[in-house]
């Protein structure tokens, strides 16, 4: 890649990572009194902050009511001061809409909507702070907003972004090295079952190497998802502690 | 009485009139309403006028602007029409974009613009393919009452040549324009379209100049646009029923009255401004 | 009053194709020349409560420019094509329904207009729509010289002095609609009527012929 | 308009024949519908018919100031139109989820795996350079629109010629085909889109889905690669649980469908440059199915003209010649005139004192005084103009 | 008028195309001039004393006075009486909402059933498809299905549809498919026995043995909606030893 040198010959990266390194990942949940699930959650720095209202009844069109199942409605949109130059339009162009369109279908696969016929679940992220991986780490905040909201799913969801250059998959990448042209690859993940609920990628890439880039992306996502699970589990070991008393 | 009779059936109220070819607010077949016209109402325009036709008032503002000429068209200025139906002219518009009746008059007035040469593109450039005029001409309905093609035509006639274009020299050396603001002269009109609407009744009657409720019961509308020398400029018929060769000849012969008629109010309003200065 | 003179006047090879869509309840595809149109029909169909007419069928004409997106001028064509068809379809006989009549362009070489018109009034007639009359579209221009050119190509359009286009219909061959820009005379106008009138003979028989051939199978 | 609604029926028999691995048109589970490219009359546009699904693709080229991130590097801009004529659910202007997800995915297949060289399409660096403009009309939507959008678009960018253009300073000349021949663009590669749609949780898997399979699927993988094996962008949609082995089974055959795809659109260009060469009409025309019983075509057809001048005479001669006499006008003010008789008796109120003024209290005058431009009440009152923000405030006196 | 529309049987009209009646009735002393009534059929529309034709298609004529265009549609208008296959898209009260493919849905009531009273309701879930005659339909009212003809029997009518394939054809096929004796019918019963359920509205749903043999005759049904007689017949005759 011309310019910056993204891999040095040592196996570090721009930010001294190692190749398959996760960024550092900060999480808290509960952070909201009114919403009925919230989370905030850093991985490096991209800061993101997910809120969950439901499942309530059906607002708005009446008509996408299903009557077998819960409707997801998600919104995805990055604070105008999120990135480098200021967004002018946070939620209205045909990005965010993707990426709602990709929340919702992530969750979608994972929550047990049928639990909930004839209701509504919204989950609402925003980005606070945008270093790359936006996707990853709203997939990874809204999971520990719906897991504190109390409804069942059937996995964590974890999702990763996952680069490649030089013939070695990068785990996590950073803006610098998405913005790069360096060819990256979205993996959300089911890690128990292994199974992929969504899987999107940008730019150019041999066939040959696409075994070995889902194969870093499933290593990156089980990381995080002992991450979320220790969050989770140590959140509910302080609420457990406090109704103790 | 008369007025339940008149919202309960329309049509047959306006028959009953129409059976002994006179109309319900009293006119002829082929009289037009009441047209007044008043030049130079608006100060901050560089041309304006309103007219009246009965109750439809449309008031029209030119304004000149300097710019630099279109790639295609380097030796030509050019002319921006717009007609505006606000909410405040009918109960039908609401606020928004415009609807497709302000759509179609717009390119209406723009198409009339283009085919009658009423003003050469040639006279509104400055310094060719540098600085040219564009007037921006807003045509703004304040009461719509039917036939709102005719009034926009009128209005925009009148404003046009009402218009008083400042004095512009380019200063050689930083190439900036130079507008001496008190010395002015008007634009020169080379030819002055006046439009003729009527509206055809029961696919058969032919009635001039509809109010809004005649143009609702119409099953057609027809604008004929002619100049002084009898020349059609347009014959603007969207659908409705079909109008044989002869009727249409009998539109265009009460077109050209009307066209001078218009031509020696619009003479005479001019004059007396002009005298008044 | 000065007369154009009239020599030669002849229409440029058209064509014509019946359902080539299969979504649509009818479908149209016009050519004219290089100039040619797609069109498709959905109705009588449900109704938007906001547009729906107690007593007949709302019709609604969108027009998509091939490039870009529609501009006033596509407005006032479809406003055109829209009130011809009103003036030749039996709207009443479906009332509080919807009728969706979608022209798109595929080539402009000129009479795009009346391109429109034909492939409308084939694609109405291909949907079984309960119609009055029949309709056909002519473009008329008249060059710099006074020359009158029926169906003109986009080239001939540019240079000539006038350019009138004339809807007309099936039973007394009279002016449904007229669209005209530039500057023409009274007598160039009757004259490019009666012009259109001639051919709009060979229109009107064009589509005999071709619904012949369509029905040809289950005669 | 809404969609027909799918009966449970139907959907049982759907999802049981594609268990016993039945198409409903018997194709099989990996097997394309018959794809047909064919060109228009100018360069860049390009019909591409799968099955029954029908897309037009229409390249455009403008010249416009580059994006300041970017100074020398061209601009190529897509824009797929869901044209209400495809389908009774597809609605004028509304950007419906569909579309939006069609426009993204046709941007990262075509834009961010760099296919075009777009620092050639630089004009002046910093000042002007190419937008290349790509409108993809769907006519008719029978299923699978991503694949048939990516085919035509990537086929009308090879089949588009730009005009040659030259600039001297910083006056640039775009020449017209006749003047010099158009140049094309330089396409590095063509990526194709693959289209698989999954049925009960991702055990059973198809290939370009047709409408109907569209409406029973749980979901949709996308792949988009170019012949040299090389993947330009996946994508995944819908509910599925995909798993890695799957994906891996999908490049493997999405590689195939490419290199065919490739060489089919390879061979339509070729037999379109021959046809342009040999001189021959080539064009939407000439694609008219002849053989169709519902097609009809007629070459030049003169259109007789004896007796015009005889019928126009006599419809001048009948109507009747217009009156010379003309009414004229009555003014009662300087600046005011009327024509037609008046039915409000204006000249009795001739003594009002604000003379220059519609002194009728008609509505219009009301309302017009609310409008933002304040109209001028008499001569000498100081005129207020608006609020607007010049900074020193120019009284205007009109009677100068 | 009854003899220049004789004449033109068979042959293509065009909207537009009208019959007036004073041009044949020539007052002739020989033979009474009777009052033959008219029967016009969808296609023709009677306007004061003229007959006009509204619709493009092939003038049809069946032998008492009944003549009608017989017209290559694909959007079906409920007309009363005629059976159509509806899809249940909607529970609401007591009312079942069905589409049947025209400009409104139609309105079942829970009683037009068999047997059905106000507690034994009948067992209609959202998607079913039926089988309902029309009891009203005209342009001014909200068309009304029915499943009971006028005994109260179904004869038929109800619920139905499991195992099958439904799919869509012009009206135009689906008439020739009602017709008495019809032929497309004839060259079916040769092929394999199956189950077909036939609406006027275009939609048909059918069952055979097998999967493989229901999607046979669902394309050859869809394929031959364009083609003579003959060629139907050739493709019948293909199919019965080729793909079987």
């Amino acid at each position: 890649m011309a310019g910056l040198e993204l891999l040095s010959d040592q196996g570090y990266r721009l930010d001294g990572r190692k190749a398959t390194e996760v960024r550092k990942v900060q999480a808290r949940m509960g952070v909201f009194a009114q919403a009925d699930g919230s989370a905030y959650l850093e991985q490096g720095n991209t800061k993101a902050l997910a809120v969950v209202y439901g499942p309530h009844e059906m607002r708005g069109s009446r008509s996408r009511t299903l009557h077998d199942r819960a409707v997801i409605n998600c919104q995805y949109s990055m604070a105008t001061f999120s990135t480098a130059e200021r967004k002018r339009r946070p939620h209205g162009d045909r990005k965010s809409t993707e990426m709602s369109l990709h929340l919702k279908q992530t969750f979608e696969a994972a929550v047990m909507t049928q639990l909930y016929p004839r209701s509504q679940i919204d989950i609402y992220v925003k980005i606070l702070q945008s270093d790359g991986g936006n996707y990853s780490v709203c997939v990874n905040a809204a999971t520990l907003a719906v897991i504190d909201a109390g409804i069942p799913m059937r996995d964590y969801v974890c999702a990763c972004t996952v680069g490649f250059v030089d013939e070695t998959p990068l785990a996590d990448l950073c803006y610098a090295e998405e913005s790069g042209g360096v060819s990256s690859l979205a993996l959300a993940l089911l890690p128990r079952g292994g199974q992929i609920a969504l899987l999107q990628m940008d730019a150019r890439l041999h066939q040959d190497h696409l075994e070995a880039l889902i194969e870093a992306a499933m290593i990156a996502c089980k990381g995080v998802s002992k991450v979320l699970d220790e969050v989770v589990r140590q959140h509910l070991q302080e609420v457990s502690m406090l109704t103790a008393e | 009485m008369a007025a339940g009779f008149k919202t309960a059936e329309p049509l047959e109220y306006h028959r009953s009139f129409l059976k002994e070819n006179c109309r319900p607010d009293g006119r002829e077949l082929s009289e037009f309403r009441t047209t007044t016209l008043n030049i130079d109402s608006i100060s901050t325009a560089d041309g304006s006028a309103l007219v009246k036709y009965g109750n439809t008032t449309v008031i029209c503002g030119i304004k000149a602007e300097l710019t630099n000429p279109t790639v295609e068209a380097p030796g030509k200025g050019y002319v921006v029409p717009n007609v505006d139906l606000p909410p405040l002219c009918s109960s039908r518009f609401r606020p928004g974009p415009p609807g497709e009746l302000a759509q179609a008059a717009s390119q209406f007035i723009a198409d009339i613009i283009e085919s009658s040469e009423v003003i050469q593109p040639e006279d509104l450039c400055i310094e060719r393919g540098k600085l040219c005029w564009v007037l921006y001409c807003d045509l703004m309905c304040l009461d719509y009452d039917g036939n709102l093609l005719d009034a926009c035509v009128v209005a925009l006639l009148a404003a046009l040549k009402n218009t008083k274009l400042p004095e512009v020299t380019v200063n050689k050396e930083t190439s900036l324009p130079q507008v001496n603001v008190d010395q002015r002269h008007s634009l020169n009109i080379h030819r002055h379209p006046v439009a003729t609407s009527f509206s055809i009744f029961d696919d058969s009657i032919l009635m001039v100049d509809p109010t809004d409720e005649e143009e609702s019961l119409a099953t057609a509308q027809l604008t004929v646009v002619t100049d002084e020398e009898e020349r059609l400029c347009c014959l603007h018929k969207p659908g409705g029923t079909a109008m044989s060769g002869e009727k249409l000849q009998e539109c265009m012969s009460r077109a050209t009255v009307r066209q001078r008629e218009i031509q020696k109010l619009i003479n005479k309003v001019i004059h007396s401004v002009n005298m008044e200065k | 009053m000065e007369a154009c003179s009239i020599s030669n006047l002849k229409l440029r090879e058209f064509g014509c194709e019946q359902s080539l869509l299969s979504r649509p309840d009818g479908s149209a595809s016009f050519i004219q020349g290089d100039t040619s149109v797609c069109a498709g029909v959905y109705g009588p169909a449900e109704v938007k409560v906001s547009k729906e007419i107690y007593d007949r069928a709302t019709l609604e004409v969108l027009i998509q420019p091939k490039v870009g997106l529609a501009g006033v001028r596509e407005r006032s064509q479809e406003q055109c094509v829209r009130e011809t068809c009103e003036a030749s379809l039996l709207l009443s006989l479906h009332p509080r329904s919807s009728l969706t009549l979608v022209l798109q362009v595929i080539h402009d070489d000129g009479s795009l207009l009346s391109c429109f018109l034909n492939a409308a009034c084939m694609a109405l007639m291909d949907a079984g729509l309960p119609m009055s009359c029949l309709f056909c579209g002519v473009t008329c221009a008249i060059s710099a010289d006074g020359q009158i050119v029926t169906d003109p190509t986009a080239a001939q359009e540019k240079e000539s002095r006038a350019l009138m286009t004339f809807a007309i219909d099936s039973t007394e061959r009279n002016i449904l609609m007229s669209s005209t820009k530039g500057s023409f005379s009274v007598h160039e106008l009757q004259q490019c009527i009666v012009v259109s009138q001639k051919a709009s003979e060979k229109m009107f028989q064009f589509y005999r012929d071709s619904v012949k051939r369509r029905y040809s199978k289950y005669l | 308009m809404k969609e027909t609604p799918l009966s449970n029926c139907e959907r049982d028999f759907l999802l049981k024949a594609i268990e016993e691995k039945k198409r409903l048109d018997g194709r099989q589970t990996y097997d394309y519908r018959t794809i047909k490219v064919t060109f228009g009359t100018d360069y860049g546009c390009c019909f591409v018919d799968l099955g029954k699904t029908r897309v037009m693709a229409q390249v455009s080229c403008e010249i416009v100031a580059p994006k300041e991130s970017r100074p020398n590097e061209g601009i190529v801009f897509f824009n797929i139109e869901l044209s209400p004529m495809a389908s009774p659910t597809f609605e004028q202007g509304r950007q419906s989820e569909l579309s939006v997800k069609l426009n993204r995915q046709l941007e990262r297949c075509l834009r961010n795996s760099k296919c075009i060289d777009t620092e050639s399409l630089c004009v002046v660096s910093g000042e002007k350079v190419w937008q290349i403009r790509v409108d993809v009309h769907v006519l008719n939507h029978d299923g699978n629109l991503m694949d048939a959008s990516s085919i035509a678009a990537i086929t009308a960018l090879c089949h588009f010629r730009r005009p040659d253009v030259s600039t001297q300073g910083d006056e640039i000349t775009v020449y017209s085909p006749e003047e010099r021949d158009p140049i094309p663009l330089s396409v590095y590669h063509m990526p194709i889109c693959v289209s698989f749609s999954f049925f009960q949780q991702g055990t059973y898997l198809l290939v370009d889905p047709c409408e109907r399979e569209e409406r029973v699927m749980d979901g949709l993988l996308m792949i988009a690669m170019n012949k040299h094996r090389e993947i330009c962008s996946i994508q995944s949609s819908g509910g599925i649980m995909l798993l890695k082995e799957q994906v891996m089974r999908c490049s493997k055959i999405a590689s195939v469908k490419v290199s065919e795809i490739t060489e089919l659109v390879g061979k339509a260009l070729e037999n379109d440059r021959k046809a342009r060469k040999a001189g021959e009409k080539c064009g939407f025309a000439e694609s008219l199915p002849q053989e169709r019983i519902t097609a009809l075509k007629t070459d030049k057809t003169p259109v007789e003209a004896m007796d015009v001048t005889e019928k126009v005479d006599d419809i001048i001669q009948k109507a009747e010649v217009p009156p010379l006499s003309v009414p004229s006008p009555s003014l009662p003010v300087p600046g005011v005139g009327q024509v037609g008789q008046n039915t409000w008796g204006l000249d009795e109120e001739e003594e009002e004192e604000e003379e220059g003024e519609e002194d009728r209290d008609s509505s219009g005058e009301e309302e017009e005084k609310g409008t933002k431009t304040q109209k001028e009440k008499d001569k000498d009152e100081v005129v207020e103009l608006s609020d607007s923000e010049e900074e020193e405030v120019v009284i205007l006196h009109p009677d100068t | 008028m009854f003899s220049a529309l004789q004449d033109r049987v068979g042959q293509i009209l065009l909207p537009g195309d009208e019959f007036c009646s004073d041009t044949d009735d020539t007052i002739s002393l020989s033979e009474p001039v009777k009052s033959e009534k008219l029967v016009c059929g969808p296609g023709l529309r009677r306007s004061g004393a003229r007959l006009l034709v509204c619709k493009s298609g092939v003038l049809r004529h069946k032998p008492p006075n009944v003549f009608w265009i017989d017209c290559q549609q694909r959007r079906y208008v409920p007309a009363r009486g005629e059976t159509v296959i509806g899809i249940v898209t909607a529970k609401s009260g007591d009312v079942f909402k069905v589409d049947v493919g025209g400009s409104e849905q139609a309105s079942l009531s829970y009683l037009a059933f068999e047997g059905a009273t106000k507690r034994n309701r009948p067992n209609v879930q959202v998607g079913d498809l039926l089988f309902a005659q029309f009891i009203v339909a005209n342009k001014d009212m909200e068309p009304e299905l029915a499943c009971i003809d006028s005994s109260g029997r179904a004869s038929g009518m109800g619920v139905f549809g499991g195992g099958g394939l439904l799919f869509r054809v012009s009206l135009g096929l689906v008439r020739r498919l009602l017709a008495p004796n019809s032929d497309v019918r004839s060259d079916l019963e040769q092929l394999f026995p199956c189950e077909l359920v036939v609406g006027l509205n275009g939609r048909v749903w059918v069952k055979a043995a097998s999967i493989q043999q229901t999607l046979i005759v669902a394309n050859l049904l869809q394929s031959s909606d364009a083609m003579t007689a003959t060629q139907r017949r050739q493709l019948f005759a293909k199919v019965q030893q080729g793909a079987l």
